[in-house]
C-alpha cells in the first residue's frame, strides 16, 4: 500500500469520524503519514469516539498512553504536533493542560493507527470513565496507568495495584513529572496484595515462585488446583521492574537507543528498531533501502533463533532431550551467524536512527545463505522427526489451549494470536522497514494466501499449533532472510564499486536530526518481535534531542494475560509446558 | 541345584562381597547411564564417577530441616536406606548365593520396596510443602498400580520356578535353557516396564526436571539436604541396581554362576556386568527417544504392564 | 473308428469354443477399461464400454447354448466351472451390465453438462465400471473358493472407488463404512472359507496334507461327506455372516443403504441388482457343500433366520424411509432375504422360484434405479416428499417407474408376482408355516409402505418450476427394455431359461 | 516336539506385539507397531516354512515382510503426512486404552478356550498358532470397534488381515500361493483406495466428528401447493 492511497484512506476516516462527532471533537488531523489524531473535548466525548472506532471500524486496542503533560510552559511549543492541521495557533488553549491519554487503535486490514487524545483537565484528581467494559484488553492498561500516574480509570472492576508492589509508598506515582528519579524511597510492606480466592472442598493453593528453579526470570505464580486440574492461576509479574520509561526521560535520543536495545534481551533488533523507527517517523526523514534490508535480515534472524530456543524449551519441558538438544544446536548456529554477521550473539548494537551501525559484506552474506540453506534442511528433517514423536505430540495437542474470543477480547498478539487462528502480524498488517517490499504473503514459499487462511482457520489455540505456528515462521523468516540477501547481492552486483561506502554515506548526525524534529512532536514507532508486536511511542521534549515520554508497549505485556485462561482445566505437570509455549518475556513486561 | 544351606565361611565372605559390590556400583551405574544419555543428546555430559562425587560432597554439608518437620522426615532417610540395604542382601548378583538367602523372599523384597517408597511419601508429607504433597500424590497414583502389575510379574516366575524364593528361583533360571518360555516373556516385558517406572525413568517421570511443577519421585526428595539427601540418592541407585540385577537373574540369566569355583564367579561377574551395561543403554536410550508423558496417561503403560503380567499367566496354564 | 475320431474333433472343438467363450467373456471388459484409458474422449469412452458390454452381453448367449447342452464346464485343469447355477449369475451380470452402460451414457452425459462430473471423473468412472464388470464376471465362473473369494473382495474394492467417484461428504462417508465393513466381512468369509479347506484337507488319523485343488468347488464337493461335522458348521456360520454381509444379508446390511444410495445411478444398479446376488452365489455353493457333508437342516435354518430377519429389518425401514434411493436399498435387502429364505425352504418349487426371483429381482431394481436416477436428476433432489407428480413432468420415466414400483411389490401381471407366489405356496405347502406367515406379514408391511410413496410420487401436481419432458432417449431405450422383461417374464418363462433353471434346481436336489 | 518352544517363544512375541499397539494413541505409532508385528509375523511364516519345508511359505514370508512390513507402512505414512493432526491421534476412543487392554488380554484367554475345543491332533503349528491367530483377529475388531478416529479402523483392518494371514498359515499350513497373491494383491488395493479416502477424509472434513455423523438429512418438510 503506497503512501498516497493511505492518505486518502486516512482522509476518507477523518472526514467520516468528523461529521460523526462533530461536536466532541476538537481537532483532527494526521501525520508520520498513517497515524490519524483525534483530540476529544473532554474524557466522556474520547469514549464516545473510542467506541465508536471499536466497533464500526473494527480497529485494535494496541496502547494507551498516558502523559503527564501539566508542566509544559508554553503551549505553542506544541505546534510541531499540528503542523499538518489547517488553523493551528489559534486552537492552543489552556484547557489542554494536564494529563493527557491516548488510546492507540489499530486498523488491521487498512494500515493506520486510530490515536485518541483526551486530556484529562482535572490536576488534581485526575479521572477518566474506564472502557473496560466495552474493551476487555484495556484493563491491564489502565491498572498500569493508575499506578504509574494516578490517573483513575473509573469504572474498572479491578483497582488492585499492577506494576507497584506492596512496598511502594502510597500516592507516589514515578512516571509523573514531578517524581524525581533520583529519590530514595523507603520500602515498607504498607499493603496486602489480595489474590483470587478460590474456595470449595478439595481445592488447595500452590504458590510458584517468584524465585523459581533453574535460571528464569522472577514472577508468582498462584495455583488453585482441585486434585491435578488446574481450577484458576492468578500471575502477578513486575518483580524486577526497571523503571525504564521514567529512566528514559533522563536521556537523548541516542543514548534512550541503548536502553531500547536491553528492554527484552532477546527483542533486541526488534524493540530498538520500533525505537528507531518512531525517531525516524517522526522526523521523517528517509532510510537507505539497504539499512532497512539490514535491519530485516537481523529481525528475523532474532526471530529464527528465538523460536527455535522457545521449541527447544517446549522439548525439555516435556522431557525430550533428543528434540531440545538438537534445536539447540540449530538455535546456537543462528547465533554464530548473528556473532559473524553483527559481532553481538544477541544482536545488539544493529539500529542507529536513521540507519544501521553495521554493514553486512557480500562474504558474509553468502556465508548467510549457505549457512541457512543447511538449518533449513537440518530444521526440516528434525521437524519431521518431532511430529513423528508422537509421546512429544501427544503433550502438545489439547495443552493450553485458548479461544478465539479470548484472543480478540485481551487482545493477544503475534504468536498467541495466530495460534488461534487471528491473522495478526504487524509486518503484513503495517509494514515497515524492508517488509514494504518483501511480498511476505506469497514469500511464505510453503503456504499460498488462501491455504494460509485455511490453515490458520484450523488451528485450535493449544500448545500444538503455537508449535506449529512457530515451526511455520521459522521457514518463514528463513525464506525472508534469503530473498532479502539474494536482493542485497543482486544490486551489489548491478553496481558493484557505486555502493561500497555505504556506512560513511549512511552516518546521520544528531545536529541534521535535530533540524527535522520539533519541540513536543511524538511518533508511533512498531515492530514484529518473535513474541508479537511491539509498540513504542516516543514524545521528544522541549529540547527535541531528550525525550519528554517513552512508553513502550511488549507483546509480553498483551499476552500475560491470557496464560491465565490457557492453563484452566488442565493439569498442574503441564504448567511448565504452557508456560513455554507462550514464551513470554518477564523483563519485556516489567519494563 | 539349590544350594546347601550350611554355609562355610567363604560363602559368607561371597556373599558379603556380592553386597559390597551392589553398593559400590549402585551409583556407578547411575553415572554411566547419565554419561550414555548425554552422548546420545551430543553433549559430552558429566564423568561416570560425578554420582560418587554428588554423594561425597551432600556428606560433608549440613541439613537444613524446616522447623514444622516431625521425627518422620528426619529418620526416613535411614530407614528408606536400611531397608534398600536389607534388600541388598537378598538378591544374587553373580553367583546363586545370597548370605540371608533363606530369608530372601520376592514377596519380602517387594514389602521392603513398599516399606521405603512408603517412609519417603510420609517425609514428603510430612515437610508440608506444597511440592512433597503433589509429589507424593502422584507417586500414590503410580505405586498403586505399579505393585499389582508387579506382584503379576513376578508370581508367573515363582509359579514356573516353583518358589518364591529369590535364590532358589535364580538356582533353576540358571540352568534353564536360553529360550524362555512365552509366560516368562509376557513378565518380562511387564517387569521391564514396571522398572522403568520405579526407577523414574522417562515415560514415567524426568529426574533431570528443574520444574518442581512436573516432579514426581524428586518432588517428595525436594525438601531433603545434606547427608539425608545422599542417603536416598544412595538408596535410589541401590535400589536402580538391584532391579535390574533381579531383571537380568530372573529373565536373561546366561552366564550366571551356580558354583563357587574363582573361574566360574569371574566369568558370571563380567557377564553381569556386560549385562547391565547394555540393559542400561537400553534405557537410556528409551530414554532420549521418548518424551515424558502426560501425568493421567502413566496408569496406560502400567496397565499394558498388567495386561502383560496377566498374559503370562494365560500362558502358564495353557 | 471315423465316428471316434470325428467325436474328438467334435470335442476338441467344442473344448476351443468353450474357452474361447470364458477367456473372450473375462478380457472383454479389461480391454475396454485399457480402451477407455487410453481414449479419453467422453464420445469414444462411452461407446467403447457400450460395445464391450454388448459383446459381453452376445458372449454370455452363446455360452448359455453350451450349458444348456453340457450342463456342466470345466475349463484349464479345472480352473473355470461352469453349472447352471453360475451360468444365471453370469447371464445376470452381463445382462445388467449390458442395460447399465447403454443407461450410463445418458446419466453421466447429464452429469457431465450440469458439471457435476468433469472428463477425468467420467475417464475414472468408465474404467471402473469395465473392471467392475471383470471383477464381477470372474465371481461365477472361478472354480478355486480362495480366489473367488478375491474377486469378491476386488468387487468390494472397485466399487467403493465408483462410488467415491463424487468428493462429497456423504459419498465419502458411505465409501468409507462400505469399505469397512465389507472388508471386515468378507474377512470372516475367508475364515470360513479356510475353514472348509481345512476340513477338506483334514483327516483325523493323518497330518494336514494341503493340496491345491482341495480348495475347488468339485473337490470340496466330492469329499463333502468325509468332512468334520464341528468344523462344517463352525465355517458355514463364518461364510454366512462374512459373504452375507455382501451380500446385505441383515443384520450385517447397514453399509447397503448408504453405499447403494450415494453411488451414480448405474452402479446402484449393479451393486444392488448383481453384486448382492454374486456374494449370494458364494452363500450358495457352501450351503450346498455343507448340505452334502452335514445335511441341509443346519443350512436351512441359517437360511431361514437370516432371509426372514433381512424381509423384516427391511418393511419397517421401508415404512419410514424419505429418500427415494434408500427406499429401494432396502427393498434389496428385502428381496435377497425373500431370496435366502427361499433357499432355506428347499424343495424344487422354492428353489426354483428362489432363482426366479433372483432374476425378476435383477431386472426389476435396476429399472427402479434407472428411473429414480431420472427423476433425481429432474427434481434435483432425492428427497419423496418433495417429488410429486412424475407422470405429468416426465410420461414415459414415470409411467416405467410405477410399472417397476408395482412389480417390485408383487402385483399379478409382472413377473415378481410369479416368484413370490411360487416362493410362498412352497412354504406353506412345506413345514414351514410359520416363517411363511411371518413373510407374508412383512410383505404386506412393505406393501403398504412402498405403493404408499408411489403413488405420492407418481401423481399429484408438480412444482410449477419444473420443466416437463424426459431426459435423454438412451436411457428411455434401456429402460424399456427391462420393462419389456418385467412383462414378458410375468407371463410366461422362455423355454431356454426354464431347462437353465431346472438344471441349477437339480443341482441342490442332487445332494 | 523339538520346534514346540520356539513356537510358543514367537508366538508370545506377536502378542506382545499386538497388545502394545493397543495402548498407542497417535497413527504413526501405530503403523510403526504394526511394523513391527509384522515383522515378527513374517519371521513366524518363515519358521513354518522350514519346519512344513514348503517353498510357497518362504515366498509368503518374504511377500508378507516386503509388502506389509516395508510397503503399506511407507504409503500410509506418506498419505498422511499433509492430513490434520487432529485426524491422526486418538483423544477419546469409545472404549479407553485401559478398558481395551483388559478387554484385549480376555479376548486372549477367551481364544485359547476356544481353539481348545477344536480337535487339532499332534499339529503343533495349529495348536501354538490357531489361538493366536484368533486372538490377532478378535484384537483387531476391538480395535475397529473402539476406536473413533478412520486412521485407526484402518490399523485395526491390518491386524485382522494379519490374524487372517496366520490363521490360514496355522491352519491348513498355507493355502495356495495363487490365492496368497491375490489376498496380497487385495490387501494393497484396499490400502491405496482407503489411502485415497483417508487423503478425501482430510480435507473434506472440518472434524473427526463428522465421519461418524449420519448422513445430512434431507429437510421432509411437506410443501403446501
Amino acid at each position: 500500500m503506497t503512501h498516497d492511497t493511505i492518505g486518502k484512506k486516512i482522509s476518507d476516516y477523518k472526514s467520516l469520524i468528523f461529521e460523526k462527532f462533530n461536536g466532541s471533537i476538537e481537532k483532527i488531523y494526521n501525520k508520520n503519514y498513517n497515524e490519524l489524531c483525534i483530540l476529544t473535548s473532554n474524557p466522556e466525548a474520547s469514549t464516545k469516539v473510542i467506541y465508536f472506532i471499536y466497533d464500526n471500524l473494527k480497529c485494535r486496542l494496541v496502547t494507551m498512553i498516558c502523559t503527564d503533560e501539566r508542566y509544559i510552559e508554553n503551549r505553542l511549543d506544541r505546534k510541531g504536533e499540528y503542523n499538518n492541521f489547517k488553523n493551528e495557533i489559534d486552537l492552543m488553549d489552556k484547557s489542554h493542560n494536564g494529563f493527557s491519554l491516548r488510546h492507540v487503535f489499530s486498523n488491521e486490514v487498512e494500515d493506520i493507527f486510530f490515536i485518541v487524545t483526551s486530556v484529562l483537565s482535572n490536576v488534581d484528581k485526575p479521572t477518566y470513565p474506564s472502557i473496560v467494559s466495552h474493551i476487555p484488553s484495556a484493563v491491564y492498561y489502565e491498572r498500569e496507568i493508575s499506578d504509574m500516574f494516578g490517573v483513575i480509570a473509573q469504572g474498572n472492576p479491578d483497582t488492585r495495584k499492577l506494576v507497584l508492589h506492596e512496598q511502594w509508598p502510597v500516592n507516589l506515582f514515578p512516571l509523573r513529572k514531578d517524581f524525581d528519579i533520583k529519590r530514595r524511597i523507603k520500602r515498607r510492606l504498607n499493603d496486602h496484595y489480595e489474590y483470587l480466592k478460590v474456595e470449595g472442598e478439595g481445592i488447595c493453593e500452590i504458590p510458584v515462585g517468584p524465585v523459581h528453579a533453574g535460571i528464569i526470570e522472577p514472577g508468582h505464580f498462584r495455583f488453585s488446583v482441585y486434585g491435578e486440574n488446574i481450577v484458576n492461576l492468578e500471575t502477578r509479574l513486575y518483580y524486577t521492574h526497571k523503571g525504564i520509561e521514567k529512566l528514559a526521560e533522563t536521556m537523548t535520543l541516542s543514548e534512550a537507543l541503548l536502553l531500547s536495545e536491553r528492554i527484552s534481551g532477546d527483542e533486541s533488533v526488534a524493540n530498538s528498531m520500533a525505537y528507531c523507527q518512531a525517531i525516524e517517523r517522526m522526523a521523517s526523514i528517509p532510510i537507505r533501502k539497504k539499512a532497512t534490508q539490514i535491519r530485516t535480515i537481523c529481525a528475523e534472524l532474532e526471530r529464527i533463533w528465538n523460536h527455535l530456543g522457545t521449541i527447544a524449551g517446549m522439548c525439555t519441558d516435556v522431557g525430550f532431550a533428543y528434540g531440545s538438544s538438537r534445536m539447540n544446536i540449530l538455535k546456537e548456529k543462528i547465533m554464530r551467524i548473528n556473532e559473524k554477521s553483527s559481532g553481538s550473539r544477541l544482536l545488539f548494537g544493529i539500529n542507529r536512527i536513521g540507519g544501521v551501525k553495521v554493514d553486512i559484506k557480500p562474504v558474509i552474506l553468502h556465508l548467510i545463505l549457505d549457512e541457512i540453506t543447511h538449518i533449513r534442511q537440518d530444521f526440516d528433517n528434525l521437524v519431521k522427526s518431532l511430529q513423528n514423536t508422537s509421546s512429544f505430540m501427544d503433550r502438545l495437542k489439547g495443552t493450553g489451549i485458548i479461544s478465539n474470543k479470548d484472543v480478540l477480547g485481551l487482545g493477544a498478539n503475534g504468536v498467541i494470536a495466530r495460534c488461534a487462528g487471528v491473522d495478526v502480524d504487524t509486518r503484513k498488517n503495517h509494514p515497515y522497514s524492508y517488509y514494504r517490499y518483501l511480498d511476505l504473503e506469497n514469500i511464505q514459499g510453503i503456504i499460498d494466501k488462501i491455504s494460509y487462511e485455511v490453515e490458520l482457520n484450523k488451528r485450535k489455540g493449544d500448545a500444538l499449533s503455537r508449535f506449529e505456528v512457530r515451526v511455520i515462521e521459522i521457514k518463514h523468516s528463513i525464506d525472508i532472510i534469503q530473498k532479502t540477501v539474494t536482493d542485497i547481492l543482486d544490486k551489489n552486483a548491478k553496481n558493484d564499486n557505486i555502493d561500497s561506502d555505504v556506512n560513511n554515506d549512511d552516518i546521520l548526525f544528531f545536529d541534521s536530526l535535530k533540524s527535522h524534529l520539533k519541540p513536543y512532536d511524538s511518533a508511533l514507532g512498531y515492530a514484529e518481535s518473535h513474541r508479537g508486536q511491539t509498540m513504542h511511542w516516543v514524545m521528544v521534549g522541549k529540547d527535541t534531542n531528550r525525550i519528554f515520554r517513552y512508553k513502550i508497549r511488549t507483546a509480553s505485556f498483551c499476552n500475560w494475560p491470557l496464560i491465565e485462561l490457557a492453563v484452566q482445566n488442565n493439569i498442574v505437570p503441564d504448567f511448565p509446558l504452557i508456560n513455554k509455549s507462550f514464551d513470554l518475556s518477564y523483563s519485556g513486561n516489567d519494563l | 541345584m539349590p544350594i546347601e544351606t550350611s554355609a562355610s565361611v567363604s560363602d559368607i565372605l561371597i556373599g558379603f562381597i556380592q553386597f559390597m559390590i551392589i553398593i559400590i556400583l549402585a551409583p556407578l551405574l547411575t553415572g554411566i547411564m547419565r554419561k550414555i544419555k548425554a552422548i546420545t543428546q551430543k553433549r559430552i555430559g558429566s564423568s561416570i564417577f560425578q554420582t560418587y562425587f554428588d554423594i561425597l560432597k551432600l556428606m560433608k554439608k549440613n541439613e537444613v530441616i524446616s522447623q514444622e518437620v516431625s521425627w518422620i522426615f528426619r529418620f526416613s532417610p535411614w530407614i528408606i536406606f536400611s531397608s534398600t540395604l536389607v534388600v541388598a542382601f537378598f538378591i544374587p548378583i553373580f553367583v546363586v548365593y545370597s548370605p540371608f538367602g533363606l530369608g530372601g523372599d520376592i514377596i519380602l523384597v517387594i514389602g521392603l520396596f513398599g516399606l521405603s517408597r512408603f517412609f519417603l511419601m510420609l517425609a514428603g508429607l510430612d515437610v508440608s510443602s506444597a511440592f512433597g504433597g503433589i509429589g507424593v500424590s502422584r507417586e500414590m497414583m503410580i505405586s498403586s498400580l505399579i505393585e499389582p502389575a508387579l506382584f503379576l510379574a513376578l508370581f508367573t516366575v515363582a509359579v514356573t520356578y516353583g518358589s518364591t524364593n529369590v535364590e532358589i528361583i535364580m538356582s533353576h533360571t540358571a540352568e534353564s535353557s536360553i529360550l524362555i518360555s512365552a509366560s516368562l516373556l509376557f513378565s518380562l516385558f511387564g517387569f521391564f516396564i514396571i522398572v522403568m517406572a520405579e526407577t523414574g525413568k522417562i515415560p514415567f517421570d524426568n529426574p533431570a526436571t528443574h520444574l518442581e511443577l512436573t516432579m514426581v519421585h524428586e518432588a517428595m526428595v525436594l525438601e531433603f539436604s545434606g547427608k539425608s539427601l545422599a542417603l536416598i540418592e544412595l538408596s535410589q541407585s541401590i535400589k536402580q541396581l538391584l532391579l535390574m540385577s533381579l531383571l537380568i537373574n530372573f529373565f536373561i540369566p546366561w552366564g550366571l554362576s551356580t558354583s563357587f569355583s574363582i573361574s566360574e564367579m569371574i566369568v558370571g561377574l563380567l557377564v553381569f556386568l556386560l549385562k547391565m551395561v547394555s540393559l542400561g543403554i537400553l534405557i537410556a536410550y528409551i530414554e532420549t527417544k521418548v518424551a515424558k508423558w502426560r501425568l493421567f496417561r502413566i496408569p496406560d503403560l502400567i496397565f499394558l504392564s498388567l495386561a502383560s503380567g496377566l498374559m503370562g499367566i494365560i500362558f502358564l496354564f495353557i | 473308428m471315423i465316428r471316434r475320431l470325428i467325436d474328438m474333433i467334435n470335442s476338441s472343438i467344442t473344448l476351443l469354443l468353450e474357452s474361447f467363450l470364458v477367456i473372450s467373456i473375462v478380457l472383454t471388459p479389461i480391454l475396454g477399461g485399457i480402451l477407455v484409458t487410453i481414449f479419453k474422449k467422453k464420445k469414444l469412452v462411452e461407446i467403447i464400454s457400450v460395445l464391450s458390454t454388448t459383446f459381453v452381453l452376445f458372449l454370455t448367449f452363446l455360452l448359455l447354448l453350451f450349458i444348456i447342452d453340457f450342463k456342466k464346464i470345466t475349463l484349464f485343469n479345472e480352473f473355470f466351472y461352469l453349472d447352471s447355477l453360475s451360468m444365471i449369475i453370469l447371464l445376470l451380470i452381463s445382462f445388467v451390465g449390458f442395460v447399465s452402460s447403454i443407461y450410463s451414457v445418458n446419466y453421466m452425459g447429464k452429469q457431465y453438462q450440469d458439471g457435476i462430473v468433469d472428463d477425468k471423473h467420467l475417464v475414472r468412472y468408465y474404467q471402473g465400471f469395465n473392471i467392475f464388470l471383470f471383477t464381477m464376471l470372474l465371481v461365477p465362473m472361478i472354480n478355486n473358493a480362495g480366489l473367488m473369494w478375491v474377486a469378491i473382495e476386488a468387487t468390494t474394492l472397485i466399487s467403493v472407488l465408483l462410488i467415491m467417484i463424487y468428493v462429497k461428504e456423504d459419498a465419502i462417508r458411505s465409501a468409507w463404512k462400505y469399505l469397512i465393513i465389507a472388508t471386515v466381512g468378507l474377512s470372516f468369509a475367508l475364515i470360513g472359507t479356510i475353514f472348509f479347506y481345512y476340513a477338506n484337507i483334514h483327516d483325523p488319523l493323518l497330518q494336514v496334507q494341503p493340496e491345491e485343488d482341495k480348495i475347488n468347488w468339485t473337490n470340496m464337493l466330492e469329499n463333502s461327506k468325509s468332512m468334520d461335522p464341528m468344523i462344517v458348521k463352525i465355517a458355514f456360520i463364518f461364510i454366512i455372516i462374512g459373504y452375507g454381509t455382501k451380500a446385505g444379508i441383515a443384520p450385517m446390511h447397514t453399509w447397503l443403504p448408504d453405499a447403494h444410495s450415494e453411488s451414480p445411478t448405474p452402479i446402484s444398479a449393479m451393486l444392488s441388482g448383481v453384486l448382492l446376488n454374486c456374494a449370494l452365489y458364494g452363500i450358495l455353493r457352501f450351503h450346498l457343500i455343507s448340505s452334502g457333508s452335514i445335511g441341509p437342516e443346519f443350512s436351512d435354518n441359517l437360511l431361514i433366520i437370516f432371509g426372514l430377519l433381512s424381509v423384516g429389518i427391511a418393511s419397517f425401514s421401508i415404512l419410514f424411509q424419505k429418500d427415494m434411493k434408500r427406499m429401494l436399498a432396502y427393498s434389496s435387502v428385502e428381496n435377497i432375504g425373500i431370496v435366502t429364505l427361499a433357499f432355506g425352504f428347499g424343495g424344487f418349487i422354492a428353489i426354483y422360484g428362489a432363482i426366479l426371483h433372483m432374476i425378476n429381482h435383477a431386472i426389476v431394481k435396476p429399472l427402479m434405479f434407472f428411473a429414480s436416477g431420472k427423476i433425481s436428476q429432474k427434481y434435483e433432489t432425492k428427497a419423496m416428499s418433495k417429488i410429486k407428480g412424475i407422470i405429468t413432468i416426465m410420461p414415459i420415466t414415470g409411467i416405467m417407474f410405477l410399472i417397476g414400483g408395482l412389480a417390485i411389490v408383487g402385483l399379478p401381471p409382472f413377473n415378481i408376482f410369479l416368484s413370490k407366489f411360487m416362493i410362498l405356496s412352497s412354504g406353506f405347502s412345506s413345514d414351514h408355516i410359520l416363517a411363511s406367515s411371518v413373510l407374508i406379514i412383512f410383505l404386506a408391511v412393505i406393501f403398504i409402505g412402498f405403493i404408499r410413496n408411489l403413488v405420492m410420487m407418481s401423481f399429484g401436481k408438480p412444482k410449477t418450476q419444473i420443466k416437463s419432458g424426459e431426459l435423454g432417449y438412451l436411457s428411455i431405450v434401456s429402460m424399456g427394455m427391462l420393462v419389456a422383461f418385467i412383462i414378458i417374464l410375468g407371463i410366461y418363462i422362455p423355454g431356454p431359461l426354464d431347462i437353465l433353471i431346472h438344471d441349477a434346481v437339480n443341482i441342490f436336489q442332487q445332494i | 516336539m523339538m520346534y514346540n518352544n520356539i513356537l510358543i517363544f514367537l508366538s508370545g512375541t506377536l502378542l506382545i506385539a499386538t497388545i502394545v499397539l493397543i495402548i498407542k494413541r497417535e497413527f504413526s505409532e501405530w503403523v510403526q507397531a504394526y511394523k513391527y508385528q509384522t515383522i515378527v509375523l513374517s519371521i513366524i511364516t518363515g519358521v513354518i516354512g522350514y519346519i512344513t519345508n514348503n517353498w510357497e511359505i518362504y515366498l509368503a514370508a518374504i511377500i508378507t515382510f516386503s509388502l506389509k512390513a516395508v510397503i503399506v507402512p511407507k504409503i500410509l505414512i506418506k498419505v498422511t503426512e499433509k492430513i490434520n493432526y487432529d485426524f491422526k491421534i486418538e483423544t477419546k476412543p469409545y472404549i479407553s486404552t485401559r478398558m481395551s487392554l483388559v478387554v484385549s488380554t480376555i479376548l486372549v484367554a477367551l481364544s485359547y478356550f476356544l481353539t481348545q475345543q477344536i480337535h487339532l491332533g499332534e499339529d503343533v503349528i495349529a495348536t501354538s498358532f490357531l489361538p493366536v491367530s484368533i486372538s490377532l483377529l478378535l484384537i483387531g475388531l476391538l480395535v475397529m470397534i473402539g476406536r473413533k478416529i478412520a486412521l485407526n479402523q484402518i490399523v485395526g483392518l491390518l491386524i485382522l488381515e494379519n490374524g487372517l494371514f496366520l490363521f490360514a498359515l496355522s491352519l491348513t499350513h498355507g493355502i495356495s500361493l495363487i490365492i496368497e497373491i491375490g489376498i496380497f494383491i487385495d490387501i494393497l488395493v484396499g490400502i491405496v483406495i482407503s489411502s485415497i479416502l483417508i487423503h478425501r477424509i482430510g480435507y473434506t472434513f472440518d472434524n473427526i466428528d463428522d465421519i461418524h455423523q449420519k448422513p445430512a438429512s434431507i429437510e421432509y418438510t411437506e410443501e403446501d401447493d
